[in-house]
């Protein structure tokens, strides 16, 4: 029942929040921070839970049957505290739907990782764009972004469904996530509907060349949206990898698996780049997420165990980092009233609580050692040259290099240099804007010292 | 007690970090008494080790202290602690006071961590975080472009040592599966010689990067950005020294691969020479010793590299003195300048800051090879080393170098201290071409509000006893045994050398010949009452006249700029400005466009003449009947 | 064969069509009820008649689920398909009636919803036929009731569409009654049964029968290239008839093609017999979505939107399985729903002067009537097979059933077919939710029936999708 | 009767009832005025007529008569609402030409 | 004997010809009775002979003066029926093609079907003499198929034409004016009073 209760209460409550006759912020605030704690329990909770509901059987079973399975634990339990930040740290106009858009998000969302039916994994990839979608309308700069996005994805989200019904006539059932009856399959369509699957991954991650929908999404969308949307959306697709696709079709992954090496460092190095020369900050983090996500494709695609693992770690941290630095960055903007590196200057004397958690923010990005970042990057890498991709591994070295380069002069652009003059002093973090960042930041030390606490209780395919 | 001695800078830090505000003062005697603390906690561990946690599958983590980490941890503790003592008095006053503390103890735990770790992981944890500390502290006056720029390019440089230092250790992991490195020691016999050399050269372009060596040393220089005891600490003393640990470290990975030995000890020789004669261009007091300091470690590298550890180390050991007595000496005059740093504008200060005149002056001594003083002792047992290994050309440039070394720290010294005054003449008239001075407006200048003396007084005069004596540790025969070889004999089982061809005390004497022909020459060109009397044009002339390729670094900095950052710069742009919003977004653009198309011309084939519908009603029917005659025919 | 023995009318015989003969009177009550107090009762009464006519015909079609009989020789066939499409045929009814109370033009609504009922009693009876007679005769009946509808309103572009619905459906009637003859001649008899008989297949001009009478038949579904005439007269013919028009032919049509697919073919050529169905139901799945990528009109929108999906439906019944069936089934009622609700939605946009069918009208639904916008999106969204709709899931049964039968080109079309929709209902939905400026076009704040109408469709195409009811 | 006492034989019938049909859709596609379409839709249907009838003397089965009935009947009414719709859709117009009918389309 | 077939035959085809390239509606007309009164005949000739009766009474009777009555209202004003701009000038080759085609093969299927299987002779043992109930093609014979196994088909037939009878009155029995009548006769009207000032100008 827990599950159940993880997807259902934020969705019930969003839907509550949308019929609220007027905008009360302080209701919505603390409505919203109250069901993003309770499910951030009930997600460290209720890791064993399962609950089934027998949808049809025809013409193959499908059931809701939700049930956290290991990556899926950790992906829900970032999933909520995502959420817990980015509803707490809220501060838009017309909080009552934003705030509601993020409990909807965080609904479907949990459903996307909790089910362990291919076909209720496929409709939940579909609902999740749609409160992202509705806040790039209602938000966003120009609908365009909004459309992009949604069309990209959702391409996406079609090939994936059209994957699952395929695999559905096959097998005969698509209950089948994290269940090991059904791992390594075999069949003649297997290499169709993995590419099914595939390619709503890769959208979705995003991975070069299907990437270019996201840098204008993470920059329209307000700081609290685009922090889960980027934290926590973007794993869907390498949780589908590992889950899903390695998982059922290992032998066939296998043989595709060096494409999916070269996208990841593709990505990796293309993202990286284009970061170095970007000005406005929220555009820096996108690309740098199109760079980190590349590594962790990289990662899958090396079928190393070592490798896979350190992914798992990187997942988590890239979730906690690249959240935590959005709801940073609209903390900044707040405060300066611009985005642009040009701009932005001096921070760290007027704000330097803020300037903190950037901070850390930034390094765990960059990969400093001791951050969560770190340990995930340094055991896909060494996974990675395992399993014999030497080329790859040396290029990611470059990525990293440059991923340094990238960040600091985010962070130094952002917090350091000149103060900025013509703009008055405005108060540094206050307790409530802490509280949204607190359990993130102390999530990724946590993780940063002792990453194994991610993998010590046990692995994705028993 | 290993832990502890790690943990309690890192205890320091985080509470001066997160009450800096309300413990003002406070936090640097708190600081200094963490680092003390450690200081006495490793004395008291001695040597052992602990085993902390399991940090991820198959990748324990411990700490371990044996003789090669005890060194390097008492220096870095030891010295540490004394400059913490006099960072309390030079940054007195400082609006972030708290924080420079909190970086500083947080450098001390990493520099700890980096030390004592039993691993390839916590060792590249250490190297990590020694390197982000660095940043902080170089870019602490954070409003300061240029100190911004150089704390940037110091990370991102170091970035790509630590990235160096990661391919050597999926090398390792990967083959010898464990991150242990005694046991990576003890079982490298059994990897091939390229994959061991392969190894070598990842582990040395990080010790490179971290220890300044060429061709990734332009990061150091302009370290000196940050606050001076910063760079007494992390910038001589410990920090630049990591690489030389690194390598003494994996000294059983050296032995095995002579190739690797011969980079190692090339780059340092390289360095040494390269850096020496940079040194003797600079005005900057602070760069003049950072180049210095890149220089001793290009010797270290050297001696490192070519075998002789224990002289590599011991290097180490005496530099950690006399260049923190350096530079906390320089400190004294800068803070006392108001944050002068070109010694075209100081001179005849030997009356004014007595305690200064000492301390650069026995800190000069030392450094130059002047027998007796600690810096004679290691850098002899180096270049006497090198020959013994093997390897002449080193030797030779390790002599030469020697003469250079003297040559510049006295020109220093007779520039500092001989003469007048030159604090208040036009900069323009010793030939200052740059357009505003370089005094950062935050560095505490108001007497009024200056620490007690002593605070800084008392650290420069504490380090002169080591500075002078040290060496003598390292003093011995081969019938005797010197206290120091004796100490370190266990921890390098290195091949035994070479029959040298020129004994010990000749290679003594040539060097000692050639330090003073350096002296001589400074003494000529800056000590003579001449020189002293007309010093004003004469700087300016040499200013005006110093050759281009030095006072652009050779080049360094330029070329990778131009390759690398602008290079980078290009690819971004190409990628973001082109390749996405023309290339790959034009396609789906261009598919969208033709969706839209397809419909309007689909929509011009439904002409709404009623006729037309029925032709191509009839003409479909005529299809149908066609296919069932000529599907039923054959049925007949 | 066919021994010109007569039959005797038993009173099982009548219970079979007594949804239809309810009908029938209920369209007579409507013209009395009309004629007695036209002056006196607004519209509203004729819609309710007819709306307990078709309650009452429901509830006894529903009464004969699980029975299955003949009547009336081979007349009529009382069976799952019959009860049903009868069921479906009967729902569109429903809903198309409705709409007229929200429709400005009152003139003539009991007439027209006379006809409606007429027309739906035709439908209903192809859905039922077991001879070719029964056949000609319903879709007949369907048709010239049609006719009338769609030429009732006072619009030019009403009795276009109905001169054009008229002369081409009269000629696709010619083909299919010319094919009914040949097919007479090869068996000797008209009911469908007799054309399973195996030997047949020796005869040309049994196949070319068989080929005239799918012609007819898909004419009627306006597959390509038969639907020439679907997207003019959609648009022209006032919104309850498109609405009918759009579920109820093509229930009846359906229902023959199953019965003639499942039981009434030698099944060693049925594959060949068919094989020319399934081309057109597959080039109608990428034709009609392709034509769908301009519209500017949402009833001629939905005209090329239901070439497409009926090309899905037919695409179930290839290979003429129980599953493929029931696939057909759920889709096609699912399609019911959606379709009646897009018009319900698009009945409440309309005003006295203009049918809310014009698509510019649509911008910006999403901020002044979210409501209607959401159920316009479920509708959009189910017609495009996303979920959480019954269309989704529909097309996932279709696509199992076409993977399993062997048909995967099928398949493939009909995933190519989807992906070119999305262009289209995309576009519409982005019309409803895009920030820009619209024209101020808000006719009517509230028509209870067709509101009614719309929300119960939006909650079926909901609700099908979690509750099959699909063994 | 017999089958073989059949005037003429059975294909005679069918391919003279399958010319009228054909000159029936010829002139549904090639003319322009709705009457005469209307008419070529008579010929067709009298075609299906023909063959209905020849079939059930050939069968000895006179469901094609009833068939045929029905057909006739049929006709009358649809005969009755086309031209209803026919004059409705022209009598607003100066001409009676199909090709003037064309506002939907696209 | 065989004329009683060739000579409808060749009637039913020339006048199906004539009605379809007929110049005027009118002439389809006549041609069309024709038509159907060579049908009549070579129903006669199958033994239908109540259909033959039906054949001439409902459609030359019934149908045939509809459409004369439709073509004598629509030509009621002042043009006759008259056509525009032929927008689908080449149509007619292809179109013949087409149909000649399918013609050619139903004729090919025509010609290679088997001949009908010898019908039950016992169904019908007095055939030949028509008019007598149980004689095939007799109105005996048809009634009473019609009334018993083909019952619903008739019924159904009933609410056909009770559609038409209503559809009929709906679309051509209301109050809209003859719009393009009225106009051309408001035109006229104009001209003669303009035709009049100008006269007495």
């Amino acid at each position: 029942m827990i599950p159940l209760l993880i997807i259902l209460l934020p969705l019930v409550v969003g839907v509550l929040l949308y019929l609220l006759p007027r905008e009360d912020v302080a209701v919505s605030k603390i409505a919203g921070a109250v069901v993003a704690a309770a499910t951030v329990g009930l997600a460290i909770g209720g890791r064993t839970e399962e609950w089934t509901w027998h949808w049809f059987a025809h013409p193959f079973v499908a059931n809701f049957h939700f049930g956290a399975t290991f990556l899926s634990h950790w992906l829900v339990v970032l999933l909520t505290l995502c959420t817990f930040g980015a509803v707490v740290s809220t501060k838009v106009a017309r909080t009552r739907s934003m705030i509601a858009s993020l409990l909807f998000l965080e609904g479907t969302m949990a459903g996307l990782f909790l089910t362990r039916d291919l076909l209720v994994f496929a409709l939940f990839w579909d609902a999740m764009l749609l409160p992202v979608f509705f806040v790039l309308l209602s938000w966003g700069p120009h609908p365009s972004i909004a459309w992009r996005y949604f069309l990209y994805n959702f391409a996406g989200g079609l090939v994936l469904l059209l994957a699952v019904a395929a695999f559905g006539a096959l097998v005969g059932t698509t209950d089948v996530i994290g269940n090991p009856a059904y791992h390594g399959l075999t069949s003649g369509w297997a290499p169709w509907i993995l590419a099914g699957l595939a390619f709503a991954f890769l959208v979705k991650t995003p991975v070069w060349p299907f990437h270019t929908w996201m840098p204008a999404t993470y920059e329209g969308t307000p700081s609290p949206m685009v922090a889960v949307v980027s934290g926590v959306q973007s794993k869907a697709g390498l949780y589908g990898f590992i889950a899903i696709s390695l998982a059922l079709f290992p032998q066939y992954f296998a043989r595709e698996a060096p494409v999916f090496a070269v996208l990841g460092v593709v990505s990796l190095l293309y993202g990286a780049f284009i970061a170095l020369v970007q000005s406005d900050i929220k555009l820096v983090v996108a690309y740098s997420s199109l760079s980190h996500l590349g590594l962790v494709l990289l990662a899958i695609a090396s079928l190393n165990h070592l490798a896979i693992e350190g992914a798992v770690v990187y997942i988590v941290a890239h979730g906690l980092f690249s959240a935590l630095l959005f709801i940073v960055l609209g903390y900044v903007e707040e405060r300066e009233e611009t985005r642009s590196l040009g701009k932005l200057g001096g921070l760290g004397w007027k704000n330097p609580r803020l300037t903190g958690a950037f901070c850390v923010a930034a390094l765990a990005a960059l990969g400093l050692p001791g951050l969560a970042g770190f340990a995930g990057e340094l055991v896909i890498l060494i996974g990675v040259y395992e399993s014999g991709y030497v080329w790859a591994a040396i290029l990611a070295l470059v990525a990293i290099v440059t991923a340094s380069a990238y960040f600091l002069r985010l962070l130094q652009g952002a917090t350091q240099g000149p103060e900025v003059a013509d703009l008055p002093v405005r108060p540094d973090l206050t307790w409530i804007e802490g509280l949204a960042l607190a359990p993130l930041l102390f999530a990724l030390f946590y993780f940063g010292v002792y990453p194994h606490a991610l993998l010590a209780s046990g692995w994705l395919h028993p | 007690m290993i832990l502890v001695a790690l943990l309690l800078p890192l205890a320091g830090a985080a509470l001066c970090w997160a009450f800096g505000p309300r413990l003002r003062g406070a936090a640097g005697w708190l600081a200094t008494a963490a680092v003390g603390l450690s200081f006495i906690a490793i004395l008291v561990a001695g040597s052992g080790r602990e085993a902390l946690f399991t940090w991820m599958p198959g990748f324990d983590f411990g700490l371990s202290l044996d003789r090669l980490s005890l060194l390097w941890s008492v220096v870095i503790t030891g010295v540490g602690c004394l400059i913490h003592l006099y960072s309390i008095g030079y940054m007195h006053g400082d609006r972030g006071f708290a924080r420079f503390f909190a970086y500083m103890n947080f450098f001390i735990f990493a520099m700890l961590l980096l030390v004592l770790s039993d691993n390839w992981v916590g060792l590249l944890i250490g190297w990590g975080l020694v390197g982000l500390a660095s940043y902080f502290l170089i870019g602490y006056w954070f409003d300061r472009p240029s100190a911004v720029a150089a704390a940037r390019k110091a990370f991102v440089m170091n970035v790509v040592g630590d990235v160096g230092m990661m391919f050597a250790i999926f090398l390792l992991v990967a083959n010898l599966h464990t991150i242990r490195m005694s046991d990576a020691f003890a079982s490298a016999a059994s990897l091939s010689p390229a994959l061991l050399y392969a190894i070598c050269f990842g582990l040395f372009v990080g010790a490179a990067a971290k220890s300044a060596q060429v061709p990734l040393h332009t990061w150091l220089p302009d370290a000196m950005e940050g606050p001076t005891p910063v760079s007494a600490l992390i910038h001589a003393a410990t920090m630049v020294t990591a690489g030389v640990y690194l390598v003494a470290r994996c000294a059983p990975l050296w032995d095995q691969s002579a190739s690797a030995q011969m980079l190692v000890g090339t780059i340092g020789a390289l360095t040494a020479i390269s850096a020496a004669i940079l040194g003797a261009a600079q005005w900057d007091i602070k760069r003049i010793l950072a180049y210095s300091t890149m220089s001793q470690i290009g010797y270290m590298i050297m001696g490192v590299g070519v075998g002789a550890y224990a002289g590599g180390i011991a290097h180490f050991f005496t530099h950690a003195f006399f260049k923190a007595q350096l530079f906390l000496a320089s400190g004294i005059i800068i803070h006392a300048l108001g944050n002068e740093q070109d010694v075209r504008l100081m001179g005849g200060l030997r009356k004014r800051m007595p305690l200064a005149f000492w301390g650069i002056l026995t800190g000069v001594l030392a450094i130059s090879g002047i027998p007796g003083f600690s810096g004679f002792f290691s850098k002899d047992q180096i270049v006497a080393g090198a020959l013994a290994h093997g390897h002449p050309y080193m030797y030779a440039v390790g002599i030469v170098t020697a003469g250079i070394t003297a040559y510049y720290m006295f020109r220093l010294f007779f520039i500092t201290f001989l003469g007048e005054y030159r604090g208040n003449v036009d900069p323009a008239s010793v030939g200052i071409t740059r357009e505003t001075t370089n005094a950062a407006p935050h560095e505490p200048g108001d007497d009024a509000h200056h620490a007690p003396a002593w605070i800084m007084g008392l650290p420069v005069a504490l380090l002169i006893i080591p500075t002078v004596l040290a060496g003598w540790l390292l003093f011995g025969s081969d019938a005797s045994p010197s206290p120091w070889s004796r100490f370190f004999a266990p921890q390098f089982a290195g091949p035994a050398t070479a029959a040298v061809p020129i004994p010990d005390w000749l290679t003594t004497a040539i060097t000692f010949a050639v330090v003073l022909i350096g002296i001589g020459v400074a003494a000529l060109r800056y000590a003579t009452s001449a020189a002293r009397a007309d010093a004003v044009a004469r700087l300016r002339s040499e200013s005006l006249n110093m050759p281009k390729v030095l006072t652009h670094q050779y080049y360094m900095d330029a070329l990778i700029n131009f390759v690398f950052v602008r290079g980078a710069r290009l690819l971004g742009a190409v990628f973001g400005r082109i390749v996405d919003p023309f290339v790959i977004d034009g396609a789906v653009r261009e598919s969208a466009t033709s969706a839209q198309s397809l419909g309007t011309a689909v929509r011009a084939l439904q002409s709404g003449l009623l006729r037309a519908y029925a032709f191509v009603i009839a003409i479909g029917a005529g299809c149908f009947l066609v296919y069932y005659l000529v599907t039923g025919l054959p049925h007949r | 064969m066919a021994a010109p023995v007569s039959v005797n009318v038993t009173a099982a015989d009548w219970a079979a069509v007594t949804p239809m003969f309810v009908l029938g009177l209920a369209g007579l009550a409507v013209l009395v009820a009309d004629l007695i107090a036209r002056a006196y009762v607004p519209r509203y009464a004729a819609i309710a008649i007819g709306i307990a006519g078709i309650v009452g015909a429901g509830v006894l079609c529903l009464h004969q689920y699980g029975s299955q009989y003949t009547a009336f020789g081979s007349g009529f066939v009382v069976d799952d398909i019959s009860v049903l499409f009868e069921a479906i045929v009967l729902l569109a009814a429903l809903g198309s009636i409705v709409l007229y109370g929200a429709l400005g033009e009152a003139r003539h609504v009991a007439a027209a919803v006379a006809l409606m009922l007429w027309s739906a009693s035709g439908a209903m009876l192809m859905a039922g036929a077991g001879n070719l007679m029964t056949v000609f005769l319903g879709l007949e009946l369907l048709s010239l009731a049609l006719y009338t509808l769609c030429g009732m309103a006072d619009r030019a572009g009403a009795r276009e569409a109905a001169l054009k619905y008229l002369i081409l459906s009269s000629t696709a009637s010619g083909l299919l009654l010319y094919g009914m003859a040949l097919l007479f001649g090869a068996t000797g008899s008209v009911a469908l049964a007799s054309l399973a008989n195996p030997t047949l297949a020796a005869q040309p001009l049994y196949w070319i029968g068989l080929g005239l009478f799918f012609i007819g038949l898909t004419f009627k579904l306006s597959l390509v290239p038969f639907h020439t005439w679907a997207p003019d007269v959609f648009q022209g013919a006032p919104l309850p008839v498109t609405a009918f028009m759009s579920v109820a032919t093509k229930g009846g049509v359906l229902a023959v093609l199953a019965r003639i697919v499942l039981t009434s073919l030698p099944p060693q050529h049925a594959s060949a017999l068919l094989l020319p169905v399934w081309i057109v139901a597959g080039i109608s799945m990428i034709a009609g979505n392709v034509g769908m990528l301009a519209q500017t009109d949402l009833k001629r929108l939905l005209a090329y939107s239901g070439i497409a999906q009926i090309g899905y439906v037919v695409a179930a019944l290839a290979g003429a399985t129980t599953a493929g069936f029931d696939a057909a089934v759920y889709y096609f009622a699912a399609y019911s729903f959606m379709n009646l609700g897009a018009f319900a939605v698009a009945a409440m946009l309309s005003s006295d002067r203009e049918e809310g069918a014009v698509l510019a009208n649509y911008a910006g639904l999403g901020y002044r009537r979210p409501w209607l916008a959401f159920a316009m999106t479920v509708f959009l969204l189910a017609m495009a097979g996303l979920p959480p709709t019954a269309g989704f899931l529909g097309k996932i049964f279709l696509l199992r059933s076409t993977v399993q039968t062997g048909y995967v080109w099928l398949g493939a079309l009909l995933v190519v077919g989807t992906a070119i929709s999305l262009y289209a209902y995309g576009r519409v939905l982005r019309l409803m939710y895009a920030r820009e400026p619209h024209r101020a076009y808000d006719p009517k704040p509230f028509a209870p029936l067709a509101a009614v109408s719309a929300a119960v469709c939006a909650i079926v195409v909901i609700v099908l999708t979690f509750y099959p009811f699909v063994p | 009767m017999p089958a073989h006492l059949l005037p003429m034989p059975l294909a005679n019938y069918v391919s003279l009832s399958a010319v009228m049909f054909f000159i029936g859709v010829a002139g549904v596609i090639v003319r322009r005025n709705p009457l005469i379409m209307l008419m070529s839709i008579e010929l067709m249907f009298n075609a299906a007529n023909l063959l209905f009838v020849a079939y059930a003397r050939a069968w000895l089965n006179n469901a094609g008569h009833i068939f045929a009935f029905l057909v006739i009947t049929v006709a009358a009414a649809e005969a009755a609402i086309a031209l209803a719709i026919v004059v409705v859709a022209f009598r607003s117009s100066d001409r009676v030409d199909v090709d003037d009918v064309r506002t939907l389309h696209g | 004997m065989s004329a009683i077939f060739w000579v409808p035959a060749i009637v039913l085809v020339a006048s199906a010809v004539w009605t379809v390239t007929a110049s005027k509606p009118v002439y389809s007309v006549v041609a069309l009775l024709l038509n159907f009164v060579a049908l009549a005949v070579l129903f006669l000739t199958l033994s239908a002979e109540f259909l033959a009766m039906i054949q001439l009474i409902v459609y030359s009777g019934a149908i045939l003066v509809l459409f004369l009555f439709v073509i004598a209202l629509l030509s009621s004003g002042v043009a006759p029926l008259s056509l525009g701009p032929n927008r689908l000038p080449r149509i007619v080759a292809p179109a013949a093609i087409c149909v000649a085609v399918a013609l050619g093969l139903v004729l090919a299927g025509v010609a290679t079907s088997h001949g009908i299987p010898a019908p039950p002779r016992a169904a019908y043992a007095n055939a030949g003499s028509a008019g007598m109930p149980g004689v095939f093609g007799s109105v005996g014979d048809f009634g009473k198929a019609l009334f018993t196994t083909y019952l619903l088909p008739f019924e159904v037939t009933a609410l056909i034409l009770m559609v038409a009878v209503i559809g009929t009155i709906v679309l051509a029995g209301d109050e809209t004016p003859y719009v393009a009548s009225r106009r051309r006769a408001e035109q006229n009207r104009k001209a003669m009073r303009e035709a009049i000032a100008r006269e007495g100008d």
